[in-house]
């Protein structure tokens, strides 16, 4: 059980989870990596800029 | 979420009985639907002058198969709660007659929503029975559910209201909203307008709209200031959904505001609300709230993006209109006053992948 | 409608558990979302290759605050019921580990609704797994109910091979079918074509259509003559709605037929089932069969009309093609083999009013 | 494809002067746009009841700048042609002053299309004018293009029986059709029902639909009888858009045919047509005829994909049913009747990519 | 409107040749379309690197019959004009072959819109030829016409920009604007994100949604500071319609404003455009700006109210994106450089009824 | 030939109109009441509320 870096949610990490890894925190759906996984630390994930293409 | 039974209506024994007046609308529809899968209430009547004798499904495909029929306003029967889906003027007009039949009214309108005659008077042409404005309590449970055990009267938020508070409201409490300048853009849906038809309101004609309908001095300002303390610069449009209202509020608050403080405002309001989420960003398809992520549901999203450069919060708060910005509200608000599981009866939880519900 | 459990899976004490295999696909977030609302079953693992490590709700709103998430394909665990959405193919390659890993497999493709290796071989690219075609059982209850007890494979039928069937069984069984001559015309909604995407089925390209899509030669002729003792005309076309297949059939039967024997035909086929709604006719707005109002529900509406001067009988059909042309006739087959209420998890009864959802 | 002025409108040395009788629904709209752009017609009145001394773009947006108001039907003036846009019953009610006011009348409605009394009797409800119905010409030019000059009353035909003709007739000229059984299933957008409004097509009810509203018995039967000399299987579907009109026929010839039979009857008929596109199969995403790829053109699209397995020719036509199925067949026939060049005014070739015009 | 011919291109003999490079994107489509119909344009090459070989037709719809093949952008020959409508990126990497084939280039992306390279440093990645930026002019020529006689390279602005822009540009002109608040919500349709595709733009995910995709930081916003002097507090939403941005600009100027100091402000700038149209209130069905009342045309639609309460005025301004906001807006800017006249081939007024274009 | 109340643009009458009669305007769509003929007087003709019913 982790924090979220963007809400302060707690995060659920799986048992294998992997640094490297991208999950998305179930409250506010921001993108983490697994940077460490034990203890666990997390991370914003680099956002894909959605192009609309105007 | 359940709390021991309160109020007048005695719930310990059997099912609760339930009458609805307006049941030909839109949002007497909606009652119906949750009346009927809801564990708590029994049925008793559902009324329409148009449609009295007919079945409740041949207006309401999702209820046919029942046996229930419209009844006439004028036979309602004794019932331990009425809830009432009429337009605005109907129920201040017959208030005691309902409260005679029933030991708890649920109103739909705007009749009850507002506290005092004098905001009648600005915002509607005044109202009829202004003493009982004082026994009324607002439905939303999100920023009145201690109120509403033992209420006689209940009064269900208007659709847009009910949008905008629920995203402002934890920006209120954390006093960001002290001061602020806030600019509401409103998006919603054709049920918005009830079940009668008419020649703007006909799929020719209303079909692929961003059509501008209350450009300025919508109604539900009253009912915004009222819960936030705050006026609002509020502007409508209608969009092409049937479901759904969606409000995009500008908020330019008086001093600096961080990302930290504005999830400390909504988590500490919402997260243990059963009926708001909170999306704010994220990944995929879906990364703000939407209007149809929520359709057919008692849910409301929330969500918000700090607009740093701009000293702005852009709040995003979406929901379905005739749930829970109407029916599901009352449904929600019966649940808490009559001690019932807050959920009972408002668990569809919603469709994916859904076109424009 | 309850029966004691049968097959092998051990229903007695606690949740039966199931996996999903293709759970990020629409048939598969129907499956997620059935399951996750149902009373008998527990949701183990669901899969996805692209998403694996997202929670559900990220790629499903109506699953959103579901701590579930998603796992790859090669990581499934032992469990009770296994349901694969997968593309064709890919459960006819993988059907060993799946039986492996679960006493019942449900699979939602078309891998095992034929009968025979001929059929694949005519209508398919053949089969890679031909010696097990004979243990599966067709899944739509209303046409195979008998046989789904003790069903090691349950094959979910194709959508529209379901609303055509539906339509059309009872006259079929009645004996109406026997050298007629029958034209099925069916209109669907985009989510038939699953969650991939490209251009031709973006939004812009794919709003507002009557699109014919499969003139002649469609796959799902096979299922519908298989049930149906005949073979049909088939044409589709995609309209503008995102779930919802509607068959219109054309039946021209060898002798004459009156309004009565229809009545009587559809009537003892239907009158006892949870899910088929007769609609033909009467009054109001929605007087025949119509996707919309099946929405989101595992219910069939059937229904139609008597052409005397053509000598021709018309019949409407409609379903959701994601719940009863798919994840919802999946889990009542699988309610029906387990002994489950046939119903459980099923009953939601859609919404009015309701745009196109 | 112009030809030397015919008839008794002289239209050699300045415009021909064109009025519409009602001129505030979706068809007379069409008319006003269409003559307004017309190189030869110069708009006199413009007739509504409720509308009268609005400005016409007042409820016609694409007209806004213009100067003309609606003015009452009752002061009609004279004017070379009348275009009328009426309700069915009007026309044939008001005739004689039709005819005083100007020597060609162009008909949109029903009440000219049939030769015979009998007809009206059997389809309609009689005929107060019958004795006129002799001097009336159907207005669509491929087939009738040869007997439209020097007419004194056109009668354009219905939107339905457009479309199905169009995909029928060269089958029909190539005695393909000749004891063939014919199945023809539409789908209409919701501009067909005229600008009227009402519960039923109330954006909320009629969003999202693929609704029967004529199973059996639809009055175009007549019309699409008369040209083909060949009775059809009719049902006709709503369908989400509210501009088009989509038939598909399924038609089972008497004995065999080919794909070079075909393509010699469709070619044959079509190649020199100014507005009928063939569309059959190819490549990418528009692959057959679709009302959206004609929406707001006078174009109608004709294709067709041979179903050998079931001995069936399947044909798709697709127009825009206020312009070909309406208003631009009107003015495509008083081009071809007052010599004009045949696709004066008639030149928007449609929009890509298009929603649901 | 028309003027004497200027710039290098010589204009008085016989047609200007014109190529299209990005002809098989929804802008480039548009612009085929929009020169297909121009008197004074003659088609040249049109480029796909995917359909090369392919005719235009079997793309765009309302082209085919048309003889003109997709050529490979390798193989561009020269001619009068060319115009670009590629993705950002790629006009500025190949502005000097560009030029070599072309004495006009009209570019339709973001490449040339800003008049420095610290604005691209700032809002997209920088620029790769800043030389030029110089040279190119603004397209729009409501607020640019007096400098696009004789220029090199034409921008065409950004949709969302341009819709802004002319909803504020009057303001802005009168002065009203210094030092007001400005917050801008647009509402826009899936063609804006061109003909490309993906799982979110599905028909199945971007149906009946009201999603904000750009809540803050908006690359547009460049734009509009760059031609009002004055920042915006910017917010965009996906909604169901294809064609179609419709901007509502919360305006809180400094000091009073009345109702005809707007009207004073937006007659005097707009009342000669021949594309500006305001719409402020009145009556009817079409009150205020609506995208779908302009869909297809290169008009905007300009309104206002006044929010007196709020010291509020509410702009609203609708375009199509494909139009007006895009391939529009290059050929009226390629008419008043060429000194054809300015609405050549820009003629079509839109349709009435129409769904969701 | 009138002027809008309104936005100010000009406004065409037709011959017979009559007082009481309502015109929009071509400009800016405002309904407007003739109040008199001769000379033409207009007037902003009172709003119909439209109902939303919410
Ligand atoms: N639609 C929404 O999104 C929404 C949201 C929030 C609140 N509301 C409120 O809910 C109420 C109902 O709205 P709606 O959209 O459902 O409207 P609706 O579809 O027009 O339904 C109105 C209902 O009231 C009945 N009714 C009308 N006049 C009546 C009278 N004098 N006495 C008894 N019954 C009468 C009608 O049936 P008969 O005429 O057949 O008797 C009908 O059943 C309104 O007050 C509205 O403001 C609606
Ligand atoms: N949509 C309908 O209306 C409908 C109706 C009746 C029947 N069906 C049937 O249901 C099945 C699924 O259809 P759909 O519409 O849901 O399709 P879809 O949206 O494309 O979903 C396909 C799912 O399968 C997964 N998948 C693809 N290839 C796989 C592989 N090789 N191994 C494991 N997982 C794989 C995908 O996830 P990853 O790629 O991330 O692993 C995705 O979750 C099809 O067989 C279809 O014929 C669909
Ligand atoms: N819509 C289509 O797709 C379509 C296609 C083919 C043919 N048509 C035919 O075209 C005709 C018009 O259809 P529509 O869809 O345009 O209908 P609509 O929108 O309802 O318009 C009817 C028009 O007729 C006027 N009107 C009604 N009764 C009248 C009367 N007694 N005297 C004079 N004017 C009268 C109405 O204006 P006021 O009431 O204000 O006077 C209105 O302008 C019908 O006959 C229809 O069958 C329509
Ligand atoms: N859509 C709008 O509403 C809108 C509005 C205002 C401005 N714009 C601007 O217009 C431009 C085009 O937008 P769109 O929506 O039409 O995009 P689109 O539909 O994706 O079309 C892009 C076109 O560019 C071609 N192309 C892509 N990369 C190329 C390259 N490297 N070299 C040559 N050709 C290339 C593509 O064809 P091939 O890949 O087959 O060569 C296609 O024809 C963009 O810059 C956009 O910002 C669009
Ligand atoms: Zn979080
Ligand atoms: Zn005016």
């Amino acid at each position: 059980m982790t924090t979220c870096t963007e809400c302060g949610a707690d995060v659920a990490l799986h048992d294998d989870a992997e640094a490297g890894e991208i999950v998305d925190c179930t409250t506010c759906g921001a993108e983490l990596e697994v940077i460490d996984v034990s203890p666990p630390v997390l991370e914003k994930a680099p956002e894909l800029e959605e192009d609309w293409g105007e | 979420m359940a709390a021991t039974p309160t109020g007048d209506v005695d719930v310990d024994t059997e099912a609760v009985s339930a009458s609805i007046v307006g049941a030909s609308g839109f949002a007497g529809g909606e009652l119906l639907r949750l009346l009927a899968g809801h564990p708590e209430f029994e049925l008793s009547q559902a009324t329409s002058r148009e449609y009295a004798g007919k079945s409740v499904g041949s207006v309401h495909p999702p209820l046919r198969g029942t046996d229930l029929r419209f009844s006439q306003p004028g036979d309602l029967e004794s019932v331990d709660v009425l809830f009432t889906a009429t337009p605005h003027g109907v129920t201040m007009e017959h208030i005691d007659d309902y409260q005679d039949a029933a030991e708890l009214v649920v109103d739909l309108s705007a009749d009850f929503r507002l506290d005092t005659e004098a905001q009648y008077d600005e915002w509607y042409d005044g109202h009829s029975c202004p003493e009982k404005l004082d026994v009324a309590q607002y439905a939303l449970p999100e920023v009145n559910r201690e109120n509403l055990a033992g209420a006689d009267v209940i009064a269900s938020g208007g659709c847009n209201a009910t949008a905008t508070i629920l995203g402002l409201y934890p920006l209120a409490e954390a006093g960001i909203l002290d001061g602020a300048d806030v600019v509401v853009d409103v998006k919603v849906g054709s049920s918005e307008g009830g079940a009668g038809g008419g020649a703007a309101s006909s799929h020719a004609e209303r079909s692929g709209v961003v059509r501008p309908y209350a450009p300025t001095g919508h109604r539900h300002e009253a009912e915004i200031e009222q819960w936030l303390g705050q006026s609002v610069s509020f502007t409508c449009h209608a969009v092409d959904m049937v479901r759904g209202a969606s409000a995009t509020c500008h908020v330019f608050p008086d001093g600096p505001v961080s990302n930290g403080d504005l999830w400390k405002a909504y988590r500490g309001e919402y997260d243990d609300e059963p009926f708001v989420r909170m999306q704010a960003g994220g990944s995929g398809t879906y990364r703000y709230p939407e209007p149809k992520a929520v359709a057919g549901t008692n849910h409301a999203e929330v969500g918000f993006e700090l607009d740093a450069s701009n000293e702005r919060v852009v709040v995003f708060s979406a929901i379905d209109n005739v749930v829970k910005g109407s029916a599901g509200q009352a449904v929600h608000a019966a649940n808490v006053a009559l001690g019932f599981e807050e959920t009972a009866g408002l668990e569809f939880a919603g469709l994916h992948p859904v076109g424009s519900p």
